[in-house]
């Protein structure tokens, strides 16, 4: 059988780090697969020494825009741990809260993509309706509804409102009842099921020895949680369970993200209520003396790292940034081998890579010297053609 | 906390012995400085006694005469970030590949040589452009100091 | 006869203006913040089919194409090949300030600049990211320079 | 099939549901009293120190020379700025006020500039700083 190159090109390359696959295809069955970067490059840890500490705070917070909440906590507690300053107590909980609604706005986005990959409509559109509570309530406590620019170097710019508090306790219970609806949805509903289980499976080895990280290594039984592992603001007061499943498939990935929706609700309320009084920020130095500092964060994806080195004064000297989903290709790079060129979307959704949606497949047949362009959605149908 | 990375620290030095000095810099941050020909071996003991570890990143960066590469590796059950520390020469940068010990360093490495211009030996497929745009020079290595283009 | 090509004209232009599809393309410099802001007008609170915008895939059928980030080296050309694919009543909207002219991205060393050095753009939408609703009223503001008039069935 | 009553009974609950769209241009929509849109600048309260310049992030604000008035004042560029309030959070004098008006798209880019008229430019008033910068 001729082995057929299959360039998976990212027609839409939206969002952290647009892939482009190039799989070879043996018939049906992939064989190889090569992952090419960069359409997204935008060369910002070169930017950032060319900005002052305070502009890197929004120039962090857009290297990707839906864990924006986790690369400035991330980013701001790097730098107040080089200056040997910590942020007030009260700050720590609204990081908390601020974080965990991020998490739960990003999960609810991936799992309604998750559910549109395999042609699941009206559960994309039911999933992305409640996440507008979310949006709401993200826009109240900090003022945009994407991009937070709540958190800033030595603590929080807004302080938690009555009007946010009680809107949160208002729709708590709608969260919870349409969290439940996509629990049941994606255990019971057997289109699921058949779509994800038993696909891109990646054992608890290989997680480890590719170095998966977050949800994609939890649905491996890699019990790695930068929360529990290496417990960072209010983390330390607020005891979370890092929820893992053994299956290590797409299914599995998908439920680790479900779970982590009622964990996140909880740990939202729990702060919520032992959050001490007292002033939320600190003032800050301009300057910062010379020195090293690690900063490790639970981002929705996974665990990210910031490394800063600085010779002393205004602008940083280096800063290194290590996206969670850049450590999670290869692992997932692995598992299409043996796969069916149908289940690409299915394996790709499922490890959450911040590129939105790897639109066009571009099918070239060799023999027949034809090539023709088809997008997902028609992939997708031609597999339900033939699955009948 | 703190006694408990006492004590792992201490455990790294003896497991490190003479071919690198240890040093506990904050919580559960451990740096190892070593030099880059008993790098692997000192990565591959470590990890021996210590049990799962992961790459979390790998850093390059050009201080005024040499190219520094941390190697961040998260060590699962000590629960502690161990950082290896080498020294390069500038003019040409060479350093042993991690992925003989853990695949998962692959990525991490082809950014860098993309990036710094690091050649790992032993990498599976460094090639060029990785993260740069195809008509990119061989030689365009945007986070050296000495790099002039593209800054508007 | 000019009378019935005119009829058919008007016929014509009454029904692009009615179901406007609109192809998303990220032009690389962009953090997917407007993505998702794009894809939050399309879900139901905010529900952009109410005018008949549909998302679609392909450029041969998209009358407007939404543009977020600023284009970099690799996607310019890219960027350039789909505007050209096009079919002629075409509209570009610039979203989000990295589109308009690169944003906080704007010197580095790999990213052009606004949207406007590759395309002639029609609609700039500044916001980072710009709310749903100002997505919406951009696009109207882009529909009512190609189709002229208002097509939103207010009587005015 | 075995779960076709219990879709019937979801069918049933959603169809019965109110519409959730908010039909945005024929209703007005209120974002939060919080959200950040597009500043406004009070060139009276300005003392001309040009904090706000450095610490934006875009460089979408400039500071420009009054020879008139002898002065010096900020002009904005919308096309650029991210609306992060970072301007008005390093303003002493609060001379940057923050609104909630969001529809800002526009034809052309020069629209987007906003800059004090040179005859509307208000002699410098010195006053006292209203509020402590958090960065020092």
């Amino acid at each position: 059988m001729s082995i057929v190159t299959l360039p998976f090109g990212p027609q839409h390359p939206a969002l952290e780090e647009p892939e482009h696959f190039r799989f070879k295809v043996d018939g049906e069955i992939i064989v190889d697969v090569e992952v090419r970067l960069g359409y997204l490059h935008r060369g910002i840890e070169r930017l950032m020494t060319t900005k002052s500490y305070i502009q890197n705070i929004y120039l962090s917070e857009r290297i990707c825009g839906i864990c924006n909440v986790a690369h400035t906590t991330c980013y701001t507690q790097t730098v107040e741990q080089l200056a040997g300053v910590e942020a007030p107590p009260r700050a720590q909980y609204l990081r908390l809260i601020v974080n965990e609604l991020a998490r739960i706005h990003s999960h609810l986005l991936i799992i309604g993509l998750a559910a549109e990959e395999i042609g699941f409509e009206t559960m994309f559109m039911w999933i992305w309706r409640d996440r507008e509570i979310v949006m709401r309530l993200m826009e109240e406590l900090t003022g945009n509804r994407v991009m937070s620019g709540y958190n800033t170097i030595g603590g929080v710019r807004r302080d938690a409102t009555e009007k946010f508090i009680n809107m949160f306790k208002k729709k708590t219970p709608v969260l919870k009842e349409s969290f439940e609806q996509i629990k049941k949805v994606f255990e019971e509903d057997p289109i699921v099921r058949k779509r994800f289980v038993d696909v891109g499976i990646l054992k608890k080895a290989d997680a480890i020895s590719l170095s998966a990280v977050g949800p994609t290594a939890r649905g491996s039984k890699v019990l790695i949680d930068v929360r529990y592992d290496d417990p960072y603001q209010a983390y330390k007061e607020i005891p979370i369970n890092v929820i893992t499943y053994d299956e290590g498939d797409s299914w599995a990935r998908m439920m680790v993200r479900v779970d982590e929706l009622f964990e996140s609700l909880r740990l939202i309320e729990e702060s919520i209520e032992k959050m001490p009084k007292g002033d939320y920020r600190k003032t800050f130095p301009r300057r910062l003396p010379e020195g090293e500092s690690i900063g490790r964060v639970e981002a929705p994806r996974g665990e990210l790292i910031y490394h800063l080195i600085s010779k002393g004064g205004e602008k940083p000297f280096r800063i290194k940034v290590r996206t969670p989903t850049f450590s999670n290709l290869l692992p997932i790079a692995t598992t299409f081998k043996g796969e069916t060129i149908a289940d690409i979307p299915a394996i790709l959704i499922s490890v959450d890579p911040c590129f939105c949606c790897t639109e066009r497949i571009e099918i070239v047949d060799i023999n027949k010297g034809k090539v023709w362009y088809t997008s997902r959605r028609e992939l997708s149908r031609l597999y339900r053609r033939d699955q009948k | 906390m703190a006694e408990n990375d006492e004590k792992i620290a201490d455990k790294v030095r003896s497991i490190v012995g003479d071919r690198g000095e240890v040093h506990l810099k904050g919580k559960r941050r451990i740096y190892i400085k070593t030099s880059k020909d008993v790098l692997l071996k000192v990565i591959k003991d470590v990890i021996d006694n210590m049990g799962e570890t992961y790459v979390s990143a790998i850093t390059g960066v050009e201080l005024e005469d040499t190219i520094r590469v941390y190697y961040h590796l998260w060590n699962i059950r000590s629960k502690v970030l161990l950082s290896f520390i080498i020294d390069l020469n500038k003019e040409a940068p060479e350093a042993p590949s991690l992925t003989s010990v853990i695949p998962g360093a692959m990525f991490h490495e082809n950014e860098a040589y993309d990036l710094l211009g690091i050649k790992f030996t032993g990498h599976p497929n460094l090639h060029k452009h990785f993260l740069l745009p195809e008509d990119t020079p061989s030689d365009f290595f945007p986070l050296r100091s000495n790099f002039k283009g593209g800054e508007k | 006869m000019a009378s019935g090509s005119y009829a058919l004209e008007g016929l014509l232009k009454w029904a692009r203006a009615k179901s406007p599809w609109l192809l998303h393309m990220c032009a690389g410099g962009s953090c997917n913040g407007c993505d998702i802001e794009l894809a939050a007008a399309l879900t139901p609170f905010y529900d952009v089919e109410r005018f008949g915008i549909k998302l679609v895939g392909s450029p041969r059928h998209a009358d407007i194409l939404a543009v977020t980030g600023g284009p970099n080296k690799k996607t310019a050309t890219r960027l350039k090949r789909i505007y050209e694919q096009m079919p002629e009543p075409k509209v570009v909207v610039a979203i989000g300030t990295c589109a308009v002219d690169g944003g906080i991205f704007r010197n580095s060393y790999n990213i052009i600049g606004g949207v406007d050095k590759v395309l002639p753009v029609d609609v700039y939408i500044p916001g980072c990211p710009p709310r749903p609703e100002a997505i919406i009223h951009g696009i109207y503001l882009a529909l009512k320079k190609l189709y002229g008039g208002d097509f939103l069935g207010r009587k005015r | 099939m075995s779960f076709m009553p219990k879709i019937i009974g979801g069918v049933i609950k959603q169809v019965l549901r109110r519409p959730v769209t908010r039909k945005y241009p024929l209703e007005k929509s209120e974002p939060s009293e919080g959200f950040r849109g597009r500043m406004e600048f009070y060139p009276e309260l300005c003392m001309g120190c040009g904090l706000c310049e450095r610490d934006c992030p875009t460089g979408a604000i400039k500071m420009e020379f009054y020879p008139n008035v002898k002065r010096r004042m900020p002009k904005f560029y919308y096309g650029l700025c991210i609306f992060c309030y970072q301007c008005i959070d390093s303003c002493a004098w609060n001379a940057i006020k923050p609104t909630t008006r969001f529809e800002l798209s526009t034809y052309n880019k020069e629209e987007l500039r906003e800059r004090v008229p040179d005859e509307e430019a208000p002699p410098l008033k010195p006053r006292k700083p209203e509020k402590r910068l958090y960065f020092r």
